[in-house]
């Protein structure tokens, strides 16, 4: 009783049953058979797509760039597996409108032979700044879902002194443990990563924040984290969406980050479990970030299970290796069945971004059958952001979406408990993502209407500019034409004289 | 490979609770204080509440049919029977049929349809029937009948009832008299003091429900009972009850302090009228209260005010149904002031100023 | 004898109040509303005359009079029909207004014939391309006005849907429950 | 002074200048679109209110009553009326342009709102002294900026409703004005003797 009064309460959300237990228990699956034709696109993190530097037919090692990152912040892109370039061309992405983007398609020789570079004898000697760029040549971005560039981040936080580092190992979506099958089989090499991370950012304190409903993981990394007293694991209430950045560094910190500005301003960063370890990898042993751990559950999946796949790998081949009996899939998604994105058939690659992969059932769905809203507020006490779903639904249901906007449509995080908790079953999340895509369309429609405007005053402009020359060309013609004949009277009139 | 699938956004899972889930819970926890009403006044009762639900079912099958929309869903999810559930507890339990069937089409036509069905409503349509038949049907609103419980030898049999729900009451003043709360009022504008009037009031009868008043809210015990099972299940908040309740018990002792001679002991305030039917299940209504927390202390204070208000100075002796009106009136208002604080903005929505670490 | 006196009083206190109002408005003057050139400017400014008025000046201060509803714009579509809604304070019923299908116009190499009578006629100059070579239309510029087509001698230009990117794709609006019910109409 | 306040109250609620008396419909129905129109707007009737009704007393007591020509009573309080409305439109302009195109006609309408005219004639009715007229004046306004706030609210969230189309736009708004006087009728009797 007596911590309601020290923890900081947390505002809002769920409990969604985990339905975690199927693959919490077992290890992770290393034994992934090297997939034939490999797909990675360009775009695998939020900033610009990486630019390919490889051309087709080109053989490759397991690691090697593929395409460099491009502009501030990027990430460069690695060949998940040893083979040679098939082809660089649009394919579907793994969104839910599975719409073409650019992607190099790597057909694997099977050797998984790795692309050798140079390890450093004691990472902790390299500068800060080495180790940044190590990291960002590594191709690594936040894991949890995120997929921010993390040598951005890590800049970021030398420049405005970072006190905190929060390394988020709550996975607070229900089905996913990749993150916990980690941190219990790997857990050294996480805090080995997070020390790396600190001696980056030029930091010295760094928390583990790790759900109450993981206690194995828990215990795991405590004893990993044991010998370095910078680094401290505790444990948080599990309540989704923990995991969510802003409630954590609340939780953990204490600090709220004003909108509009990024945590490291405010002192505190924030990076995956999953990306520690990658981090881990990347500098240790110098190999880029080629594979992830990937959840595969749900009710129609034989044999659930977190498998480490490489990057690129089409979810058929995955939903094979796990027996997934595809007549009962109601609905893939990637990610958790809270954020994740509903895919409309399992021809789609794998990414970075991949936390798992579900094929849910049709009982385990939400029912999609309509009824009017109650005006019940579940949607406002479970919102973690403090906005009232249900009236910005109304807003945006008769398209008034500057109204919903004063509401604070802009401080959605779609995590989905308003969806989640609705009685009416209302998809609140898509009329704020409809809701948000519309004023983005209608921002672009300002713009080009503002430019088409300068357009066109332009060439009103050059056509009176024309227009005035070819007058005055004709006021001179005329003048030139009068004064000929003017002359030629006057010659006529001499000759006469004469 | 499955034909491609339309995407679809959101929490992909969900809690199983829908709309019919929750008001078929409303009317479980009414059960046990309507069967003792029905029970305590016997057939007549019955009647009057079969009759007010088949009207009431009748209107909105009616309506969603002018409508053109699909009648089935919109049944089923059992508002109609609950506003009419509700709309019964509060008439008088002797009443004749038209004002059952009456107060039905108000509160379903008037009170809900003609906004555009369940969730659009601004008032709470069993409120606006029975305040709109209090004030239109002032003599038949206010009969009420002598306890007189089922099987037991005075009261009527079946018959009996038929002719009295049908053809309206012949010896009124045998079988009807004052309810507590308007034999108050009447005494006190004749300027009697409270204690020779309350000589046979028994306390204990007026909390169990042994006592003349509408058809299911004299039972003050079995009431509440419900709305505590309402909050364990998570139906309903306790802020607004709480507040409501608490408000006419503070206001009560206060003014009951200063003169007891001519302002009712809280304890009366409670078990009296519709006081506590309102608190539990009329006021926290989802469609007509506000969306916060404190929205609904606030709604609830008001209305706890505005009910002690019109029961000590009012013209009326009951004052819950205005109460509620007037505070659903205030809801957009309150929701439109009282707004939870965005995470990372002030109260005003101003975006944070960065600590200067 | 009272008359006298009613219409001396009556004529004593217009005459003081009109005073009074005088010396007031010296005090309080304000020029010309300066809401005419404001909605002026959110207009798209193309006078493409759709609205029925012969430019987009004449609109405006027809809106500012209060003739014609908010949702006169086509190609504003309904963002500026609420803009100009909450602008004058007009009610806005956005039931008739089609959102602005987005058109672009595009050359079918094959029978361009480099005639350049379209990006003489085009308003914001979208059509490149240099007499007797192909021209091609600059996708972001183009208004889908419509002059082009209307003057090409061989049809070779033609409206196109823009066609939807990974960038562009944005999720639909979910049926509201009325809409829902509506299908399943009357009867069943 | 407790006398002073129960006026004050029962102007404001019991017997509500728009809800029982049904004077100054028009701007209620009008401007009850926006919160914040329709506070304005109140605010605005407020002034004119109180500032008519004292002058009306002033008027009715030292010009009207000594030279009995109240014949002209009506005739005279309109003048007035209309020289503090269109003071208070200048002042209104003056400070906020756009407050004034969004209530636009209806701010030199208040001079013809039957309600700042009847609180007028009903101070003179019911012989009020200065102070208990300008209070009775305060009070109606009070209860009809109340009763306008409360009415903006209820139309601003009808304005998100998918109601009926037959029913769409006014008609709700009058079904809505009908329950909200019913639910004011509560008021009624409320005597004043505490």
């Amino acid at each position: 009783m007596l911590d309601f009064f020290i923890k900081p309460r947390v505002r809002g959300g769920v409990h969604p049953e985990a339905r975690k237990e199927n693959t919490a228990d077992e290890n992770i699956v290393t034994n992934f058979p090297i997939p034939k034709t490999l797909y990675i696109p360009l775009q695998q993190h939020v900033g610009k797509p990486a630019e390919p530097l490889i051309r087709v037919g080109d053989k490759v090692l397991k690691g090697q760039l593929l395409a460099y990152s491009q502009g501030l912040i990027s990430a460069p892109v690695h060949a998940p597996s040893s083979g040679i370039i098939l082809d660089v061309n649009d394919y579907p992405a793994p969104h839910p409108s599975a719409l073409p983007i650019r992607m190099i398609v790597l057909e694997t020789d099977g050797l998984d032979e790795w692309f050798t570079s140079p390890i450093p004898d004691d990472p902790f000697q390299l500068t800060p700044e080495d180790i940044s760029l190590r990291v960002g040549a590594a191709g690594i971005v936040g894991l949890g879902g995120a997929t921010f560039p993390t040598a951005v981040k890590l800049n970021m936080g030398r420049e405005n002194q970072i006190d905190t580092l929060i390394i988020n190992g709550s996975e607070c979506e229900p089905y996913l443990s990749c993150d916990d099958r980690l941190m219990q089989e790997r857990a050294e090499k996480i805090i080995d990563g997070v020390r790396l991370m600190l001696h980056g950012m030029e930091s010295h304190h760094a928390v583990v924040a790790i759900e109450d409903n993981k206690p194995l993981a828990f215990a795991a990394m405590q004893i990993a984290a044991k010998p370095y007293s910078s680094i401290e694991v505790m444990q948080i209430p599990t309540q989704y969406p923990m995991g969510w950045d802003r409630q954590l560094i609340r939780y953990v910190t204490g600090k709220e980050v004003p909108v509009g500005c990024r945590s490291s301003e405010i002192g505190v960063t924030i990076h995956n479990v999953g990306t520690a370890h990658a981090v881990h990898k990347a500098i240790r042993y110098g190999q880029a970030l080629v594979n992830r751990v990937v959840t595969v559950s749900g009710g129609a999946v034989g044999k659930p299970m977190n498998v480490e796949v490489p990057l690129g790998t089409l979810i058929s081949e995955v939903f094979a290796f796990c027996e997934v009996n595809l007549e009962d899939t109601a609905r893939i998604v990637m990610g958790g069945p809270m954020m994740g994105d509903s895919l409309p058939h399992a021809g789609l690659p794998t990414v970075k971004a991949t936390s798992g992969v579900l094929a849910l059932t049709k009982s385990e769905l939400k029912s999609s059958e309509v009824q009017p809203c109650i005006r019940c507020a579940a949607c406002v006490t479970v919102c973690p952001a403090g906005l009232r779903p249900l009236d910005m639904a109304n807003n945006i249901r008769v398209n008034q979406l500057d109204a919903a906007v004063d509401l604070g449509l802009k401080d959605c995080i779609s995590c989905g408990c308003c969806s989640y908790i609705c009685p009416s079953n209302i998809p609140l999340v898509q009329f704020f993502k409809y809701a948000s895509g519309e004023i983005v369309a209608r921002q672009q429609a300002q713009h080009k209407s503002e430019q088409t405007k300068r357009l066109m005053d332009d060439r009103n402009a050059r056509m009176e500019r024309i227009a005035k020359q070819q007058e005055e060309d004709e006021k001179a013609r005329i003048a030139a034409k009068a004064e000929r004949e003017r002359l030629k009277a006057e010659q006529a009139s001499q000759e006469s004289l004469a | 490979m499955m034909v491609n699938m339309k995407p679809r956004s959101g929490a992909h899972i969900g809690t199983k609770a829908n709309v019919t889930f929750i008001m078929w819970q409303v009317m479980l926890a009414l059960m046990p204080a309507t069967a003792f009403g029905l029970w305590l006044f016997g057939w007549p009762a019955i009647n009057l509440f079969i009759i007010t639900l088949l009207s009431a079912v009748f209107f909105e099958v009616i309506c969603i049919q002018l409508q053109g929309r699909a009648v089935k869903p919109a049944i089923m999810d059992g508002s109609a029977i609950l506003t009419a559930w509700l709309l019964a507890l509060t008439l008088p339990p002797w009443a004749p049929w038209w004002i059952g069937v009456v107060g039905s089409a108000i509160a379903i036509i008037l009170g809900k349809q003609v906004y555009g069905g369940l969730g659009q409503n601004l008032f709470n349509p069993a409120m606006i029937a029975r305040v709109a038949l209090l004030i239109s049907f002032p003599i038949e609103m206010t009969t009420w009948a002598n306890v007189s419980p089922l099987f037991f030898s005075h009261s009527p049999g079946l018959v009996e009832s038929w002719h009295i729900t049908f053809s309206g009451l012949d010896n009124i003043d045998a079988k009807t008299g004052a309810t507590v709360l308007g034999m108050i009022k009447t005494e006190f504008s004749q300027h009697h003091i409270l204690s020779d009037i309350l000589k046979d009031y028994s306390g204990f009868g007026n909390f169990t429900g042994w006592a003349r008043g509408s058809l299911g809210e004299t039972s003050v015990l079995l009431l509440g009972l419900g709305g505590v099972w309402l909050m364990r299940q998570g139906i309903i908040q306790w802020h607004i009850p709480a507040s409501l309740l608490g408000t006419v018990i503070l206001l009560a002792s206060i003014f009951h302090l200063i003169d007891d001679q001519h302002f009712m002991s809280p304890l009366m305030h409670l078990s009296s009228g519709g006081l506590v039917l309102v608190a539990f299940f009329i006021a926290t209504d989802y469609v007509t209260s506000p969306n916060t927390p404190l929205g609904q202390l606030v709604f609830g204070a008001g209305c706890g005010l505005l009910i002690f208000v019109i029961r000590t100075w009012g013209a009326y002796p009951e004052g819950s149904g205005f109460a509620v009106l007037l505070m659903n009136s205030a809801t957009p208002l309150i929701d439109y002031y009282i707004k939870p604080r965005i995470y990372g903005r002030d109260r005003q929505g101003k975006p944070l100023e960065i600590p200067k670490s | 004898m009272y008359v006298l006196s009613a219409i001396f009083w009556l004529t004593l206190l217009g005459l003081m109040l009109g005073l009074l109002l005088g010396i007031a408005a010296k005090y309080l003057k304000v020029e010309s509303s300066p809401i005419l050139d404001e909605i002026e400017s959110l207009l798209p400014g193309s006078q493409c005359g759709q609205c029925g008025f012969p430019g987009c000046r004449p609109a405006a201060e027809a809106l500012v009079d209060g003739l014609v509803p908010a949702t006169i714009c086509p190609p504003g579509g309904s963002a500026l029909a609420e803009q100009l809604a909450a602008m004058l304070g007009l009610d806005l019923d956005l039931s008739s207004v089609k959102e602005p299908e987005l058109l672009v116009a595009r050359v079918s190499e094959d029978t361009c014939t480099g005639c350049t009578r379209c990006f003489k006629v085009c308003p914001t100059d979208a059509i490149v391309g240099a007499p007797k070579q192909i021209h091609a239309v600059v996708a972001d510029a183009c208004i889908a006005c419509k002059k082009c087509v209307e003057v090409c001698p061989t049809e070779c230009l033609q409206m196109h849907p823009v066609e939807v990117t990974l960038r562009n794709w944005r999720w639909t609006k979910p049926m509201s429950q009325f809409d829902q019910s509506q299908q399943g109409s009357a009867l069943c | 002074m407790s006398e002073y306040l129960m006026l004050l109250l029962g102007t404001a609620l019991v017997n509500n200048v728009v809800l029982v008396k049904f004077l100054g419909l028009c701007p209620f129905m009008g401007v009850s679109k926006k919160l914040d129109a329709a506070l304005s707007m109140g605010l605005a009737t407020t002034f004119v209110l109180t500032l008519a009704a004292m002058t009306s007393w002033i008027l009715e007591h030292f010009v009207l009553a000594p030279f009995n020509i109240q014949f002209l009573r009506i005739l005279a309080f309109i003048l007035v009326i209309a020289a503090v409305v269109q003071f208070t439109e200048m002042v209104v302009r003056k400070t906020s342009p756009i407050l004034y195109q969004i209530l636009g006609i209806f701010l030199p309408l208040i001079t013809t709102n039957c309600a700042v005219l009847g609180v007028a004639l009903l101070n003179v009715q019911e012989q009020y002294g200065f102070l208990q007229s300008m209070i009775f004046g305060f009070g109606s306004a009070v209860g009809f900026t109340l009763v306008m706030v409360l009415f903006a609210g209820l139309r601003e969230r009808l304005a998100l409703m998918a109601v009926p189309v037959l029913f769409a736009g006014t008609p709700i708004a009058f079904i809505t004005a009908g329950i909200l006087s019913l639910a004011f009728m509560g008021f009624a009797g409320l005597n004043t003797k505490m």
